[in-house]
């Protein structure tokens, strides 16, 4: 079960993860977009990992709804209305619950990739972050349906993210700025799907 | 990398703050939504127009604020759409009551932050309308892909569109000529060199010193295909050519002319080509009703060009000729 | 050597010809003698502007022609000095009966050439002034140099001296105001990149990643001191200390203040440097009666900036802000 | 003794040169200058070789006035009206000779190289052409004295240009575009002092 300060070590983990690979972030959306999504994610998020010193928080659904305003605010691009929505969306299912286990976050986590989808329309196989977060969420479930707890469902979700991740490196672009590239993104792990990953991963290490 | 900066994270807003002090009769600055907004607005009865993207293209949109064309721009950081909240204060700052325009170019990342900052304005009682550019005939339009990406016609449409705006044509109506202008015009362009985007402090793509990317776009992206560089009326007609197709224009017809730098080619070089795509119109049969050959829509220090191409009709020539004062245009009385 | 062009010994004609097919209503071009002359030249009582110098400095001088600042310009090959017959077939084309202005940059080709130019035409009776400008700080003026080299000021002057001929002033008025603009005027250039001559093919000058060069000319000349790149704070400084130093410009006093770009320098720099350079200049207690931030007096591609200051009076002013009609400058009714 | 012919291959033999080296010349341009001193000359060198083909000339004298309006109008620069100046100043007194002896050609040497002082101020020393073109005729000058012929009096002043001109190498530059330079000027040979050795080298080659 995991509490509010779980919660907000999971945005200031995930933020130092980001900030610790912005620099390869970039590189990537170098090589398929317009080298900016290190420093738009970083930016994002070092603001969130701001929040929890500027603001005392009464819920968790509070705080994430939080972040996700601030990361509407502060990243712009593609991934600021993106990761923006995923954190408002996550927050509904959440809403009133002081502890929160494997069942309610995968409801949560649901909502939150609904959210990408509807913001982005992107399908599986587009090239985007939906390919790591979709086999995520599919582990995420499975894991959870056959009764691990949080912690371990997360610990699934961020494998499947990761190989959904490295998959993306031999897709065709669709969606994004690098769909302009076609058959040139062939080849490049999608940025979006890299940071996405990182953000699964920093859940799974501290959503326990 | 090599710049003219502080801190790479500052440069948006100290850019700002140098614009603002350059044109303080003309201009007021909000650091804190990084705007520019005329300095008369809001005005009253007037469709105001709202434009923005990421900054490293100036003079567009910051440099088109003014009497005749915007009401206000939002700067992203460089090359990165600005957020809702940037959007939804102008929105605000400017709408005098009849309504506002959102010009956005066709990116995911601004399509979808004016999406979220026009549903916030909506709820907020601001009528909005969204016009979105896609004239760049580099990027396959399919089913399968972002679409067309908004390019120089986006610098067309801001003036003739404002122009109707200040002579006081409705929301309606501007968003419908907007439309108009947008699907009447093409653009493709070419790079020599890659721009460095301050904050990642190294070139976006690499080129041979015998290379030009054909097709790129505004922010480095990049294009068709990579090709051994060409001589100046080789490279305008490889970007004519495929304009003139997409647009399919006939012998006869009428266009407004728009040779773009993109940021670092001299206007020595833009001249030069703007001669060799004039030839290629006069070949073609197509007239030239207005021209403008200059940096407007830039990618930091790209060096290479663009070319629009706008089927114009005698409406969009008199509002391109009505007055406008802004730090990039500026003509009539 | 990465540039849009045919062979490179055509590339003066072939943008003046660009630039004739872009204005047509407002220039005509000599392509024999590769001038750029106002379409209404001469015009009759009226005192005409002539400028001129080595090509790659666009939009300085072609792009000033026009009402309200040059009648005509002169094209050299690039960064070569225009010869005496082009120098002469100008002055002869727009002598409206009221003389000739001279204005010419402090180098020894340009001097000498608008010299032997300006005793031809003496010789057919035409009445001729010269004014060189002169006012790069960066280097000594002294009896064993050819002097300051003349550069940004020589925009300022054109402007300012141009509304006076406009207005009427006669050929000793513009000539001793156009004395004065440069008395007046002090400029300072850094450069991030060197620049490259299309017939040479490569780089004038090498610098480092890290370096920068401090008192640059517009013609990629070495300047004071090659240093290691540093913030725009501390380039500001660089540049409007030796020129303030220079001028003497006390407390209260008030300039005309130009940021001007070499070319190849985004103007989200050049707004971000003119911030820092107005910040300096209210330290200083200096008032900035106008301002200018752009690409006006460029070295092909180079990158970086110049900073002109010029004790401004308020004849000046006025004249600043009289209507202009050029490709470069333009604005009033 | 030189006729007219000699006096236009000594033009063409001088273009050729120039031609041939123009790209050093305008490397040690790039070096202390623009980088135009090369296609400068040879922009005005190669007019000048046309000219017999496209005009009749009645005279040596016509014939240098029209080489020295032609650097004028083709040149530009400092040196398209300093040389442009030295032919015009030699033609002066070889008008109406039709053939040219050292003691003539002296004259017309002298009046040419003050030609180049009387526009262009220069002084020994101030690393120009005339650093070159001055030795050149202080050596013509007294060979022709101890009563050399034109040839040998030529070849006496070719070698005394090519010593000045790499006398150049270590001077501070004090006039033309160099003198920007200041003390970094030195270590450089100056380009007009170059291409005027050329011009007296290709004399000597062809006025005999
Ligand atoms: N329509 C979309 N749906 C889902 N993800 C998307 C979409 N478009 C782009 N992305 C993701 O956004 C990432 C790029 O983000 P970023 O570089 O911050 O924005 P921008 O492309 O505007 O510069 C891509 O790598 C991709 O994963
Ligand atoms: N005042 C002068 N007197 C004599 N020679 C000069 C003078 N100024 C310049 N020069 C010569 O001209 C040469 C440069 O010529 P060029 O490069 O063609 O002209 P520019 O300096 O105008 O580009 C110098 O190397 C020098 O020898
Ligand atoms: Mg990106
Ligand atoms: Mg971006
Ligand atoms: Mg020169
Ligand atoms: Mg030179």
């Amino acid at each position: 079960m995991a509490d509010l300060t779980a919660f907000q070590s999971w945005i200031t983990t995930c933020a130092t993860a980001i900030a610790d690979r912005a620099d390869d972030l970039t590189e990537l959306d170098r090589a398929i977009g317009d080298a900016d999504h290190g420093s738009n994610m970083k930016r994002g998020m070092s603001a969130c990992a701001q929040l929890a010193e500027q603001e005392d928080f009464s819920s968790i659904d509070a705080y994430l709804k939080k972040v996700g305003m601030t990361l509407v605010s502060t990243v712009g691009g593609a991934s600021g209305p993106l990761y923006g929505t995923f954190f408002l969306r996550l927050a509904g299912p959440l809403a009133a619950s002081e502890q929160v286990g494997a069942h309610e976050f995968g409801q949560a986590l649901r909502a939150g990739v609904e959210g990408i989808v509807a913001r982005g329309k992107a399908e599986l196989g587009d090239k985007t972050m939906y390919d790591a977060l979709s086999p995520a969420l599919d582990a995420f479930e499975e894991a959870a349906g056959a009764g691990s707890d949080l912690a371990d469902a997360l610990q699934a979700a961020a494998r499947a993210a990761a190989e959904g991740r490295d998959a993306t490196e031999p897709m065709v672009a669709r969606k994004g700025r690098a769909s302009y590239l076609g058959e040139r993104s062939v080849g490049h792990q999608d940025p979006g799907a890299t940071s996405a990953t990182l953000l699964v991963e920093a859940a799974a290490q501290t959503l326990t | 990398m090599k710049k003219l900066l502080n801190d790479p994270a500052d440069v948006v807003v100290e850019a700002l703050a140098g614009m603002a002090a350059a044109h303080p009769d003309h201009l007021r600055v909000d650091l804190d939504h990084k705007l520019v907004l005329r300095a008369d607005a809001p005005v009253s009865g007037k469709v105001a127009l709202v434009s923005g993207g990421g900054s490293g293209h100036e003079p567009l949109h910051g440099g088109f604020v003014g009497r005749g064309m915007l009401d206000a721009a939002c700067a992203g950081e460089v090359f990165t759409s600005p957020v809702p909240d940037q959007i939804l204060a102008a929105t605000t700052a400017v709408d005098g009551g009849a309504g506002v325009l959102h010009i956005v170019k066709n990116y995911t990342g601004d399509v979808m932050n004016f999406e979220m900052a026009a549903e916030l304005a909506g709820e907020s009682g601001i009528q909005v309308e969204a016009v979105v550019t896609d004239d760049d005939v580099a990027v396959q339009d399919s089913l399968y892909t972002a679409g067309r990406r908004g390019v120089g016609v986006t610098v067309l449409l801001e003036k003739i569109v404002g122009a109707a705006a200040e002579e006081g044509q409705d929301l309606a109506a501007c968003a419908e000529l907007a439309r108009r202008v947008n699907a009447g015009g093409r653009s493709m362009g070419i790079a020599l060199t890659s721009c460095t985007v301050p904050a990642a402090g190294k070139p976006t793509f690499e080129l041979a010193e015998d290379e030009m990317e054909i097709g790129i776009g505004i922010h480095g992206e990049p294009g068709r295909s990579t090709e051994k560089l060409a001589p100046a009326q080789e490279v305008a007609a490889r970007l004519v050519e495929p304009v003139l197709a997409d647009l399919s224009v006939e012998r006869g017809e009428s266009v407004i002319a728009f040779v773009n730098g993109m940021g670092g080619t001299p206007l020595l070089e833009l001249y030069l080509m703007y001669g060799e795509v004039k030839r290629l119109l006069d070949e073609a049969g197509v007239t030239v009703a207005r021209s403008l050959v200059g940096n407007y829509i830039t990618s930091l220090e790209m060096a290479g060009c663009s070319v629009t191409l706008l089927r114009a009709d005698e409406e969009m020539v008199r509002l391109w000729d009505a007055p406008v004062d802004t730090p990039g245009l500026r003509w009539g009385g």
